[in-house]
């Protein structure tokens, strides 16, 4: 199935859960925040959050700023 | 009356907590961690504010801000840049919140990209908006009296009116409306933006500032930690003779040396 | 780069003689021995100048500045003030010297008394006979880049332009000749007059002056102590600021905060 | 090129409309009448501001300022200074319409009396209203390039930010902000308050500022009529100046005789 | 009162001479005789300076400045630019009297060539040598009133400080002591060097300058006569301004609309 | 009656019209604008409307302003 | 005999040393300097020069001064 | 013989006045002074005054200057 990733169109196997796609692109939860269709995910339901076909999802986190 | 006695009689209190330096950091534009590290550990901040961006697919690893900033030392003060409008900046905020932020945020709405003048009428809606969800909010405005204190009013936690755009360096080029604004505030005013210069600094804090907030003039530098050291140094001199008593200015001369006692003329 | 490196590698050195602090006080106008003397302490002051006058017959044992000034902490340089010819300031800078003091000398020609403006003629013809007698002589004078390097020329150990007339409080209003000035010295520069806030001294600072010397904003001050610590603190703020690098002043802005990677509009 | 060629291809157009004069003038504060008419003769002003307020029960025939103003010359334009809300700005734009005014208004919100500096949230909210009730307007604004945009794509005349706290005279303090106002402005630019001298008015119009408005310098005046000329002439000298080509500052000096074919040296 | 009374008893008199226009001319740096000539016409200037340079040989019957200036309309005041020394501008001066010219000399003694400064020492002995010859002596010097005062009391027609360096068009830098200048002067007071714009004029002559001498602006206008007419304008708004009483800055707002007779609230 | 004029408190006598309101207080229409319960009058109604008891009315001038 | 004394007339009796006249002052030699006719005396010659009649003396002392 | 001119050297023949000089040069007196040795002539003597060897003669105009 497809999901729009950070603006990017991906194929993702179905039954992926949000700590899975994060695992597998490297990312650890802690330094990350994950917005799933503009609601922001609990870290706590990473691993029981299946992503769906269609979803649009934001990964996000600090940079420098002013 | 020295210094010892009168000056732990000056807090800097924002939302009702407590500050030791007057001196906000921005954390953007650094060449490298260790620069950014090098200017935070000369100025000695305690409230630093950073940005929220997408995270770079390809670079998860990649060096992260967090790394330099220290929790126990530092608060991390997130921004809302990029927003355009009040519903982009609240998304941001909560992004920050949920990330672990406490809930404080640097309100930034800045619509146009040459100049990034804050917005004010959809910065006064952010503001009321974020206070709704419980965030403590510091609006960056334009150096407007009735726009600052109309965000006083709604009950943002401080006014950040700007001195000159965002990297400018050209100093406090608002003079005049910053000296009403501060003449006017209840809460803590942070000069923000274009303070290019440590003397920058010192006369914003002269004028009765609570705050300033600098980040370019910290990034151009070439010892980031020096620079950062002569930041501080002129903030809290600023704050200083703020206290202290500041002479006014005199069209003519007054002597330094005493006009009698003459010896007899050649 | 720290501070502990690059520090040390930044003397402050008149006529071979090494100094630790930028800052010179000038001794006038305190309303007591009292407040000089937290003034001196404040800004841990090394050079501070006096004046000589004829002694007041009816208090002879009257209070003395003497009993202020540390010959272990401070060196005291006499000024000539109350000169108005050549001829006048060698009589007073010998007399000091008689008095016990180095032969040093704050030259200053004012023959004026609204402005006290420095006479750059006689302040020339002066500091031929003085550098001839052997005193190490500080000129005041003019923001005039031209007097300045004649002065130089001559041997005087020092050029100290004014910033604004004395006492006045006006600040760097002669900053596009100090500039210049500083640009062509060979000798240490030393802005005198007219800086009456921490961040004039600061803005010297920044502009690469050697030093600053304040006195009418410490004596007006209502706390001595503190207001001496603010300028000490913006003329080191300010020194460091220039040996770190500032950065140019822009007529746009330019983003603190990255300007890519923004989350996909609302 | 001739002014007589270049100066009719430089009309000043609001709203459709073209005017000779870019100086408009406000007519508070004059000691009598005839000092009033004196000005408006002496800069030939074609725009002039009028307050609304209560009549005088007690002096029905005073004197009126409609005595002054030939509604052959000038366009009487009223101004909403007293009220604190879009609602009271629309009032009184209308009842100065009743009044048989044309539908143009100077919007003017100003809720503070010490400084009285406008309020851009109501502002805007009145600019909204009096466009929707088919009035031309323009408004008084601080120098906030953001707000200016937003009121120009409401469907403003122009826009009139400051240069300073009315009746200040302290000049285009504003400047900066100013600039890049005009810069982005796609409606005339027309600066207001704070101008007090003949060189304020042209620095503005040199920027490229499309008009200026004047009052308190020339109802303050001794010479009234000597003002408003000197007015006018500065006005259209900066305007002329603007359009002729200025060059730009340097710091270093760039010499005005040839730096050669020097005689031989003596 | 008005300007046809007014105006006639404000003549320009120099060494007992009197001229219309307050507005003197430098004629270097023009990109040709017809753009020189329109700049003139431009702004009506009486009083024009030209320098003395070794003739080009190969070019005999080369466009001459003579071409332009009219000995009916303009006086012809020789400066000394290349002189370095007080005998180097006295012979130049000797040159301009043997070609022709009036006993009159703009001197100008320049030792270096980056800012092209003048010195003040070989000004005044020039000055003094220059006098004795028999000519009427302008003095292009620092904006220093003692130096001025001593050029006044040697016997100078004018005294002509820098606002600025040469060309560098930043404009009344040196404002504090030309005001002092000014304030001191029996001589009228000429404001060289530095204005670059027209608001820059306006201001000299608000603060009570006699006159102002401009040329890089003019020079490097696109549009010459134009230029040459605002700066004229601006000139005349500057001087009228300074006698028609120009109002104090205010730290605060004065209304210019009535603070009473506000009609009910709603 | 009782009405407030410009705020202050006044008698009138009944059948008293806008117009001849203005005559009593030596006010000429030209120079002034006459607002009567918030609502602008029309020149042309002056002499047909009558001040009712209670009304405010306001008489509104112009006068030098910036 | 009469001096003149930082600018006053004084009578001083005959045989009056430079050290006699401070100390009839008040004045210590550390915080003063003598100027007697034009010339500055050292302070070792205080006690053996005499004050001649017409004598002008300056006593001189540091004071504040910028 | 040998002259320095404007601080070229140049040859002229004997016999050469500053009237000649000029002439030959496409000089005309009106526009131009002549300095010769530091001395300036004046145009009366130009056609009666000889050029030298080893004269050093300056030919000055105006130029543009501020």
């Amino acid at each position: 199935m497809q999901i729009t990733l950070n603006g990017e169109k991906r194929e993702v196997a179905g039954g992926t859960t949000v700590q899975i796609l994060l695992d597998s692109l490297g990312f650890t939860a802690e330094a990350t925040v994950v917005e799933r269709n503009m609601d922001i995910l609990d870290r706590s339901v990473y691993a029981t959050t299946l992503v769906a076909d269609g979803d649009s999802i934001e990964l996000v986190r600090f940079v420098g700023g002013g | 009356m020295t210094q010892q006695t009168s000056r732990p009689a000056d807090p800097f209190v924002i939302a009702g907590r407590t500050f030791r330096s007057r001196l906000m950091v921005g954390t953007g534009k650094f060449p490298s961690s260790q620069a950014l590290k090098e200017a935070l550990a000369g100025c000695d901040a305690e409230i630093v504010t950073v940005a929220l961006r997408r995270a770079d697919l390809n670079n998860p690893s990649g060096d992260s801000i967090l790394s330099v900033i220290d929790p126990k030392r530092h608060l991390m003060l997130p921004n809302t840049s990029g927003a355009r409008t009040a519903d982009e900046a609240l998304r941001l905020a909560k992004l920050a919140r949920a990330a672990g932020c406490e809930p404080w945020v640097k309100l930034e709405l800045t619509p146009e990209p040459r100049y990034l003048l804050p917005d004010p009428i959809e910065t006064l809606r952010a503001a009321e908006m974020l206070i709704k969800e419980g965030f403590i909010v510091l609006p960056y405005i334009q150096a407007d009296p009735i726009l600052a204190k109309r965000l006083e009013e709604l009950g943002t936690a401080t006014v950040m009116p700007l001195g000159a755009p965002i990297g400018s360096n050209r100093g406090l080029k608002t003079r005049d409306m910053i000296r009403i604004i501060i003449e006017q505030a209840k809460v803590p005013v942070v000069v923000d933006a274009g303070l290019g210069a440590p003397s920058h600094a010192a006369e914003a804090m002269e004028l009765g500032a609570d705050a300033v907030l600098v980040n370019t003039a910290l990034a151009d530098a070439t010892d980031h930690e020096a620079m950062g050291r002569a930041f501080a140094l002129a903030t809290e001199a600023g704050r200083i003779a703020y206290r202290a008593g500041l002479g006014p200015e005199r069209s003519t001369a007054e002597a330094s040396s005493p006009l009698t006692g003459f010896l007899n003329k050649l």
